[in-house]
């Protein structure tokens, strides 16, 4: 089937937000003055790829999801190794990226408002659009390397973004946490990239889950190879998408500015891994150690982040541990062999956390904090945040009929039919989500004001004494971004949304909507608990927060609150007294002690040789006659002796 | 037994060996050249003890190799005692074991 | 350049007239040749300058010139140019005089070529004995030439040594810490691997009766004195001296910490290089049976390497010492590669040589940058340099990631090569050095966060960011080759290929097992059936 | 060789010869030592006769005798405040040793050795015929020995003369070898 | 008889004018006219080589084989005449020390030199030994010349050795005398070639001893303690023509003898062995204890004892059917290139020393400044000596490390390179103290100096012959394999 659409059109997609990035940085001499100019281009690149984005969607929605024919380009060819680049455009490629190039460009929006002022804003909008196109790049194109490429890419941008401010320690640190635990993950990709060319010797992503699957399944190719392979892409996923054990980073990534959470760090590239075990979903399926392996872990991480999420004061954090556990869904659902549904809560993930976070934004700019315990009553001044963040929440919740509750239903019916033990965890996940979702509301926007923080030096936000509105561009987002968060849902009522994607796998099926009353009404019941649980603690205050805090329940605080010693065992006991104390330490001894003793010493031996040695050489003219006779004799005597 | 070849190698080695000790232990320079005379007249008598034993052409050349070593000693023990003599205007001594100026 | 013009030569040997009419010039008064660049701006010292940088750049200019005519479809050496040189009757030791350039030693006179003349701009400021700094630097770049063009053993050895002089003086004057201690330290690691190196050759010689690198067998070394493995490690220990390999690689932090900026990007910019080239031309083209036996053991040494020089470098706490610790793991992939045995393996090894020589070149051009500005190099004594230096904190950023292998850039085409043909013969190995690239990143952007991120520090305020030209160029030249690389490496894998090729076709020979990947059989049947 | 006359000339001789090497070995008197040495050399000239090398022994009474000895002499009476013993240096006992060594070494080999063919007469040999070799087939070594005298003279009057640049010379290295003046003695 | 003499002439010419300096010394006392006369004289003897070359005389006998005037000779006639010639010019300076003994300083330099040339060129052990004590009281006087504390202790313990080291060699001539029955290398030659295994330790005695009567002169451990002592106290000049021709000249006669007269299999078998573990300890020795020393004259003795051990490294390696010449011609490639270093060390020495009157290490901080060109060339000789290219070192070297490795003697060769590595650490510590130390000596340097001119001719000669046999040792390689081609079966 040839395209319809040429090939260069689809390259703009990435095209523009790399043009973007390169006028930036060339005009941003200029730029760093007159910064102005800098978020016009990033919008209008990327608003420029939306567009394209929606139009291929079409395209793609026209062929039922079914992959358009690209050319593919040789860019390295050694030996046997052939790395080819060149565009995989189905189903899933055209939702992903209208949903990327939609929320980055009402995120950019929002951030012309937002970070107004900051010294750094040219230099904001370029690592915007790199990190759009890479995250872009990483949709589009059809080989493992390339899209290794750019999933490591994408981890740069977000280390430059986390690190964004980088006068903050904090930031820095968070910045470098969150590359190093990512690649820790990204190791495994790299692996199973590396494993499946040396065994099947492609890498080409259509080629891997046709021929290679169909392989495998003729018994040409061993299973394990194929599990291996698998358990990588895993380990990629996992780092990526911050699920346990490598989900330290996300929160510690709150640092970074409030727009980069909702675009990177909550709506787009975490999800990256979503979208790898869903790109290679086929090799997935084949491997049932992997499908449990990830469905564990899914659902783990929906759990604990849940929990954590909990005790977080502050509401950057809380946001970000439940992104944790909302992948963790997507990760499970992905396990269970909920494909389409796993995408489709990816899709209305984007929107209403993206809300959710920019809602957060919103509240700092009006605060100047994201401490929960010095916010509150925001309620009426800041009325538009309020009404679209609660919004978010029900979403999020799984409130019908929110967008939130089709999606998660759909991943909720999958799991009771594969496994009903996630279904139960998946299902207490989904009540702590409401719980924590409403405390957050409840301590930001009712009661009365705490008073919010102080105001950073040389950056932006106003007086937090008198908290108020934000500017229009911020508002206009969060009402725009309400909308899908409401409305995305309803695209599963004929399924359509499952069709697409489903058209990139190998073996496309119709899409179907699925509904299942039990399954609703379990939902929706924990929902309306976690809501009215949070309600009556935090506004009526029926239960003593504080004294459950140091009472019984101390010992469970005191492990949600250390984030469930996952940080203390990572960079703790991990890093610093295995690696740096033990390892590095070690091996320091044996650099300094080991080869360059050895040589001092044969050198000091030697010096001492000599030094001794010219000790014979004391000026007696008949020591050296001694010598001299004697070395004659002794050479005689020791040919005589032994030789002769 | 007949006085032989070997009687004369024999003696010519004993005077070696006891040259070699008078150069190797005596301190004073010319106590030194005394030893290394008597080693050049055992080698001397070595020669010529070959030059009357053994059957061969050797004679001649058995002599008149002494000759020359006997020159050349002569030439030796002039120039050894011109350098004792300077050694000794330097140093007011001709020991050997102290003159140990150049070492190490 | 039709047959029989002599570009090699001129080649090489041009940098070392540059240097000659450089140790000349007289300090006071200008003599004819010099004559011609009285008219350029600074004292009578700056023509040194001027002269080194003039010449350095047309020996780019050849070089490159030479990349582009290089026939692509030739494996053989090209631009020849040979005669014999010694000749002694009846001795059995005829030695020629033999340049020649094939697919891998091409791109290395071009890294050579660009990375002297980078060094020279980025000495523009040296004001300590300028005439013989400069002079130094193009012997120096002679003599780099000169290995990876010999054709011959005992030439090639000549240029092998006749390096260490140029390094020893640049470190050892220009210095600074334990400079001497450095410099010979350096020279002894150095010549103690290529004393035996020499040893290994005259066997070589000796039993294939000639030191013409293009006509010695292996298996007409089976009758020599030692026997070929002997032969192998004899030479290997000069390489991996030079490489350098763990534990023998103690020199090179020392020397690099010590050197002048410029005699750090030529060391681990090009003489690194010497090493892994010598490997590959040498040992595996000459004895590749001994090789293709010996690859397990090279595989673990290399992982060792990769390892214990990054777990090492995590340590440093001198930013240039943590560049020089990086190179040992960052070479170690070089071996690792070779060890593959196979062309995907080897143009990875090959490849990593000159994404190695950009990156780590281009951070020590960065590192001595911030040195000149902050006159510190201590991670701990920086702090937010990123404020007031943005444009060369941006390049340090940029250099780090690079050097932690980042996709887009250089290094990351180079270890993704290497791993994929190394992974088949030596899975274990491979993966253990796989966590090499986790520690790359661990330690860079440590590095990076202490040094250049973090609040604002008043100590800084003074300080100027790039701006004179000769700061411009080298930086821009080496972003765009390491992005250029990075995003199109074919440039240059297509020509190594060209010249591995050969080498592992030799090897193919004594093991045909080699696995670099199953060759799409898989996929073939799959889609078949 | 073996007539009394022989065994008792050879036996004689032999004790001469060594026991005067031996009386120089543990003389301490610089002058005594001195009449040994040249007893030795007469013990050894006579075994020159015994050998029918009249020719040798009578240079052996020149030369050795007659200058060498008279050179030493003078010698000894032109370093008056030179030490006069004969004292032995620390060498002693590697010296003993040694000696031991080296006369084991070529008393073995003098016995041991096949010496081939033993020659019962002695070939007649006269000063003429050592005279006429001398011009013939030997004239170079006898051309280089004439000149070997000559560098020896003039280089002992040489090293010997004293000149008035010497005693500057003499000065100027005192100063310039300073340093190491303190370990030495004078 | 005319026809005789006339393969004696260099050597004639030499002695000749040596005895006419000692007259003349007595009429002009103008140091120019001397040294005039003196290198005429050595100019003329390598002249008259020439000329016999020229004549095809080479291959001829002279005085019943006593003289031979073969091409081995003739190379160490020009080899030793170059050398003298420099050591003539440098000895400027130090002629000044001794205006009214200049003659005599000259004329046994000449008759010392004509002994050395007759080393390399006599068939004879009486030729040998005669020569051989011709140039060695020469080089005592010579040694002890300065009449100084230093210098007469350096003579008289280098003539007490020698003297000791003579009557070891000539027992050893002796016994060899006694079993051959000849003088006559060719003889002994056939003797040692049918010689049965009952005379073998006897053979092996001489053999030894005359190891040790060579080996003193080459310098070889444990023959050669002298050399540091006699270098640093006699004058410089002496030093360097000591380190260089008369090791050249040990050198000759010792591959003479060994290779002509005990080169058959029942004795190269064990002297090959003796002269490869002899070249492991010189080399060892010589490195190490050189490393210790703070003078650099004493430092070159005991550079110069390495060197020895590196060119034994061609003496023992003997190939088994000696159908190649490598080792021996190795070692007179070497010699010529070691003598140009050697000498262009020594004069940049002797030039510091006439001017500042030190020779310590020490001495030398800040020379790159002052003198640049002087430390640029003390500098590339001690480069040389450390065997690094483009010098003549360096294919002295490898081409010795060439001959081992064909002759199975792989261990020695590495023995060879190892020690070469060690050298560089005290050759470079000069160059170091020359141009890198910042902290100027305490010694008083004139800013800009030269030395005087025959110095200075004689260092640029010197200097561009390390260089050019660095860039193009083939025709020197050639010549040495020429001239060893005598000895090759």
């Amino acid at each position: 089937m040839s395209a319809p659409v040429s090939e260069v059109v689809v390259w703009l997609i990435l095209g523009l937000p790399v043009a973007s990035f390169v006028l930036i940085a060339a005009l941003y001499p200029v730029l760093r003055r007159y910064p102005a100019p800098a978020g016009w281009i990033a919008m209008l690149a990327i608003g420029g790829s939306l567009g394209i984005s929606v139009w291929l969607l079409m395209e793609a929605i026209g062929a039922a999801g079914r992959p358009l024919d690209f050319e593919t380009h040789e860019l390295v060819d050694v030996g046997s190794l052939l790395i080819t680049i060149g565009i995989r455009l189905d189903g899933l490629t055209a939702v992903m990226t209208v949903v990327v190039t939609a929320v980055s460009l009402l995120v950019q929006v929002y951030s012309t408002g937002y970070m107004r002022g900051d010294r750094g804003y040219a230099r904001y909008f370029a690592y915007m659009s790199l990190f759009t196109a890479a995250m872009l790049g990483l949709v589009l194109v059809d080989n493992l390397v390339v899209l290794f490429a750019f999933w490591e890419l994408v981890g740069l941008a977000s280390y430059l973004l986390i690190g964004f401010w980088f006068h903050k320690p904090a930031a820095a640190a968070a910045a470098k946490k969150a590359f190093l635990v990512t690649r820790a993950g990204d190791l495994g990709l790299l692996a199973a990239l590396i494993f499946i060319w040396v065994r099947a010797g492609t890498l080409d992503i259509a080629t891997i889950n046709t021929e290679v699957v169909g392989a495998v399944e003729l018994g040409l190719l061993g299973q394990t190879t194929l599990t291996l392979f698998a358990v990588g892409l895993v380990a990629g996923a996992v780092g990526k998408s911050a699920q346990f054990p490598l989900h330290i980073w996300l929160p510690d990534a709150m640092e970074g500015p409030t727009p980069v959470s909702a675009l990177i760090h909550a709506a787009t590239m975490v999800v990256a891994g979503v979208y790898l075990l869903g790109r290679f979903f086929p090799v997935l399926e084949a491997s049932a150690t992997a499908s449990d392996l990830i469905a564990w872990i899914g659902v783990g991480t929906a759990l604990g982040a849940g929990l954590v999420a909990v005790v977080q004061t502050d509401i950057k954090r809380v946001l970000a541990y439940s992104t944790i556990s909302q992948i963790g869904y997507m990760m499970f659902a992905l396990g269970t062999g909920a494909y389409a549904a796993a995408f489709f809560h990816l899709m209305t993930h984007a929107f209403f956390k993206a809300l959710l976070f920019l809602g957060a934004g919103s509240v700092n700019h009006a605060t100047n904090t994201f401490d929960m315990r010095r916010m509150g009553g925001l309620r009426t001044v800041m009325p538009v945040t309020y009404l679209t963040f609660v919004i978010g929440a029900l979403s999020l919740s799984g409130v019908i009929p929110l967008a939130g509750f089709w999606s998660k239903d759909e991943i909720l019916i999958e799991a009771w039919d594969h496994q009903p033990a996630i279904f139960a965890i998946a299902l207490v996940a989904s009540g702590l989500t409401a719980f924590y979702m409403f405390r957050a509301i409840v301590l930001t926007f009712h009661g009365s004001y705490r008073g919010g923080g102080q105001p950073e030096p040389g950056g932006h936000g106003g007086d937090a004494a008198h908290p108020h509105e934000s500017s229009w561009s911020m508002r206009g987002v969060l009402v725009l971004l309400a909308v899908p968060a409401v409305a995305a849902g309803f695209l599963t009522f004929g399924g359509e949304f499952q069709t697409w994607v489903l058209g990139a796998l190998p073996h496309p099926e119709e899409g179907h909507f699925v509904f299942d009353l039990g399954v609703f009404l379990a939902s929706t019941i924990v929902a309306a608990a976690g809501i009215g649980g949070a309600v009556a603690i935090y506004r009526l205050r029926l239960i003593n927060v504080a004294a459950l805090r140091t009472g019984m329940l101390r010992p469970v605080y005191r492990a949600l609150e250390s984030k469930l010693y996952m940080d203390l065992l990572v960079e703790d006991w991990l890093v610093r007294r295995f690696f740096h104390g033990g390892l590095v330490k070690a091996m320091a001894r044996v650099d300094e002690q080991g080869v360059d003793r050895a040589l001092d010493g044969v050198w000091h031996v030697s010096f001492e040789a000599g030094r001794w040695g010219r000790l014979v050489q004391n000026g007696q003219v008949q020591m050296m006659a001694v010598a001299l006779v004697a070395g004659g004799v002794v050479v005689w005597g020791a040919v005589v002796l032994f030789w002769a | 037994m007949t006085i032989g070849l070997e009687h004369f190698l024999v003696l010519g080695a004993l005077l070696f060996g006891v040259g070699l000790y008078v150069a190797l232990a005596k301190r004073n320079a010319i106590g030194v050249l005394m030893g290394v005379e008597l080693m050049l007249n055992a080698v001397n008598l070595t020669l010529v003890a070959f030059g009357r034993f053994v059957e061969s052409e050797v004679a001649l050349s058995t002599s008149v190799f002494v000759v020359f070593i006997i020159a050349v000693a002569a030439a030796e023990i002039a120039v050894g005692l011109a350098l004792a003599m300077v050694v000794y205007r330097n140093r007011d001594t001709i020991n050997v074991d102290r003159v140990n100026l150049l070492k190490w | 350049m039709g047959e029989g013009f002599p570009i090699l030569s001129i080649l090489v040997f041009l940098p070392l007239a540059g240097a000659l009419l450089i140790a000349l010039l007289p300090g006071q008064r200008v003599p004819w040749p010099a004559a011609a660049v009285r008219a350029l701006p600074g004292n009578q010292q700056a023509h040194a300058k001027w002269i080194a940088l003039a010449v350095a750049f047309a020996t780019l200019v050849i070089a490159l010139v030479l990349f582009v005519l290089f026939d692509r479809a030739d494996s053989g050496f090209q631009f020849t140019d040979t005669f014999l040189w010694i000749s002694a009757q009846d001795a059995g030791f005829d030695v020629s005089y033999a340049f020649g350039v094939d697919g891998l030693s091409m791109p290395l006179v071009l890294l050579t070529g660009l990375l002297t003349t980078i060094a020279v701009l980025i000495s523009w400021r040296i004001d300590v004995r300028p005439k013989e700094y400069f002079a130094w630097l193009l012997v120096l770049e002679t003599s780099v030439l000169g290995v990876f063009t010999s054709l011959d053993l005992i030439f090639f050895f000549i240029f092998w040594e006749l390096e260490l002089l140029p390094m020893f003086f640049l470190i050892s004057v220009w210095g600074s810490g334990r400079r001497s201690y450095s410099a010979m330290k350096f020279v002894l690691f150095t010549f103690f691997g290529s004393a035996f190196m020499l040893v290994g050759f005259l066997v070589m010689g000796v039993v294939a009766g000639t030191f013409d690198m293009r006509e010695i067998q292996e298996s007409a070394l089976a009758g020599a004195v030692l026997p070929v493995p002997a032969i192998f490690a004899f030479i290997f220990l000069a390489f991996g001296i030079k490489l350098p390999l763990v534990p023998v690689h103690t020199w090179l932090p020392d020397a690099h910490t010590d050197a002048p900026t410029a005699a750090s990007v030529m060391l681990a910019g090009v003489l690194l290089k010497m090493g892994g080239y010598g490997i590959l031309r040498l040992l595996f083209t000459l004895m590749p049976e001994t090789a293709a036996a010996a690859d397990v053991a090279l595989a673990i040494l290399a992982a060792v390497s990769i390892i214990y020089g990054a777990v090492i470098t995590v340590r440093q706490t001198d930013l240039k010492r943590l560049v020089a610790y990086s190179s040992v793991s960052h070479m170690g992939f070089v071996l690792l590669g070779v060890a593959g045995l196979g062309v995907v393996g080897m143009s990875g090894a090959a490849m990593q040589l000159v994404t190695h020589g950009l990156i780590t070149g281009m951070l020590f051009v960065v590192v001595g940058m911030i040195y000149d500005r902050t006159h510190t190099r201590q991670i701990s004594a920086m702090r937010g340099l990123a404020h007031y230096l943005p444009l060369l904190s941006t390049m340090l950023v940029f250099a780090g990631l690079a050097g932690l292998g980042l996709p887009a850039l250089a290094g990351f085409v180079s270890e993704v090569t290497v791993f994929l043909g190394a992974f088949g013969r030596h899975e274990p190995q491979t993966a253990v050095a796989l966590v090499g690239v986790l520690l790359a990143a661990g330690y860079v952007l440590w590095a990076l966060q202490r040094s250049v991120f973090g609040p604002r520090d008043e100590r800084w305020r003074e300080l100027q960011d790039v701006r004179a030209w000769w700061e411009f160029l080298p930086l821009g030249a080496l972003v765009s080759l390491i992005v250029l690389l990075g995003v199109y490496p074919s440039v240059v894998l297509d020509v190594f290929e060209l010249g591995v090729r050969p080498i592992a076709e030799g090897i193919a020979v004594f093991q045909p097992d080699i696995v670099e990947s199953e060759a799409l059989e898989v996929a073939r049947l799959g889609r078949g059936g | 060789m073996d007539g009394v006359g022989h065994h008792l000339a050879f036996w004689s001789l032999a004790v001469i010869t060594v026991g005067a090497a031996l009386g120089i070995l543990v003389s301490r008197n610089l002058i005594h030592a001195m009449v040994m040495l040249i007893l030795s050399f007469i013990g050894v000239a006579g075994l020159y006769l015994l050998l029918s090398a009249e020719f040798i022994a009578v240079v052996q009474i020149l030369v050795y005798v007659g200058a060498i000895s008279v050179l030493m002499l003078f010698a000894i009476l032109l370093t008056p405040r030179a030490a006069r013993d004969n004292a032995e240096t620390a060498m002693r006992y590697p010296g003993l040793i040694l000696m031991g060594l080296v006369i084991a070494a070529t008393v073995f080999v003098a016995l041991e050795t096949d010496w081939g063919a033993v020659r019962e007469e002695p070939v007649t040999e006269s000063a003429r015929i050592i005279g006429q070799s001398l011009i013939n087939e030997f004239v170079l070594p006898f051309e280089i020995a004439a000149v070997l005298l000559t560098a020896a003279l003039v280089g002992a009057v040489a090293l010997a003369r004293r000149d008035d640049e010497d005693i500057d010379a003499h000065e100027q290295s005192l100063t310039l070898e300073g340093r190491e003046d303190s370990g030495g003695s004078s | 008889m005319l026809g005789e003499v006339n393969l004696f002439g260099p050597q004639l010419v030499l002695m000749c004018v040596g005895g006419m300096l000692l007259v003349a010394e007595l009429v002009v006392r103008d140091r120019r006219v001397l040294v005039a006369i003196a290198m005429a004289a050595v100019l003329g003897a390598v002249a008259y080589s020439a000329i016999l070359l020229a004549d095809g005389k080479v291959g001829r006998t002279a005085f019943d084989e006593v003289l031979v005037f073969d091409q081995f000779a003739l190379f160490f006639q020009f080899l030793l005449g170059g050398v003298a010639l420099a050591v003539i010019a440098a000895s400027w300076d130090a002629l000044a020390r001794f205006p009214s003994r200049q003659g005599e300083y000259l004329a046994l330099l000449l008759f010392s030199t004509a002994g050395l040339m007759l080393l390399a060129g006599t068939r004879d052990l009486i030729g040998i030994f005669v020569a051989l004590e011709l140039t060695s009281i020469s080089q005592y006087i010579l040694v002890g010349f300065h009449k100084d504390r230093l210098s007469s202790e350096a003579g008289l313990k280098y003539l007490l050795l020698g003297a000791i080291a003579s009557a070891v060699l000539l027992y050893g001539m002796a016994i060899l005398l006694g079993l051959s029955g000849s003088t006559n290398l060719s003889a002994i030659a056939e003797y040692v070639a049918d010689g049965d295994s009952g005379v073998i330790e006897a053979l092996l005695l001489a053999m030894v001893f005359l190891i040790v009567g060579f080996g003193f002169k080459a310098a070889i451990v444990p023959f050669q303690m002298w050399v540091p002592d006699v270098y640093q106290g006699g004058p410089t000049p002496i030093a360097a023509y000591l380190s260089v021709a008369s090791k050249a000249a040990a050198f000759a006669i010792l591959i003479r003898v060994f290779l002509e007269a005990l080169g058959a299999e029942l004795l190269s078998a064990h002297w090959s062995t003796i002269f490869a573990v002899l070249a492991v300890l010189s080399m060892f020795v010589g490195n190490i204890l050189a490393i210790q020393q703070s003078d650099l004259k004493r430092m070159l003795g005991y550079s110069s004892i390495a060197q020895a051990g590196t060119i034994l490294i061609g003496l023992a390696a003997i190939t088994a059917d000696r159908s190649i010449a490598l080792g021996s011609g190795g070692i007179l490639f070497y010699l010529a290139g070691y003598a140009v270093t050697n000498l262009t060390a020594f004069l940049v020495v002797i030039a510091v020393f006439n001017r500042i009157g030190s020779c310590e290490i020490d001495a030398y901080r800040g020379l790159g400044k002052r003198a640049p060109l002087l430390g640029a060339l003390l500098a590339f000789s001690l480069i040389s000596l450390t065997g690094f290219p483009p010098t003549a070192g360096f294919f002295g070297k490898v081409y010795l490390f060439d001959a081992a490795v064909q002759s199975d003697l792989a261990w020695l060769a590495v023995v060879g390179v190892v020690n070469s590595v060690i050298s560089a650490v005290y050759y470079l510590r000069p160059v170091k103290a020359m141009f890198i130390d910042e902290t100027a000596s305490t010694v008083e340097m004139p800013a800009r100096w030269r030395p005087n001119a025959p110095l200075a001719l004689t260092l640029g000669l010197t200097s561009a012959g390390v260089l050019v046999i660095g860039l193009a040792p083939s025709l020197l390689i050639d010549v040495a394999n020429e001239a060893v081609t005598i000895f090759v079966g």
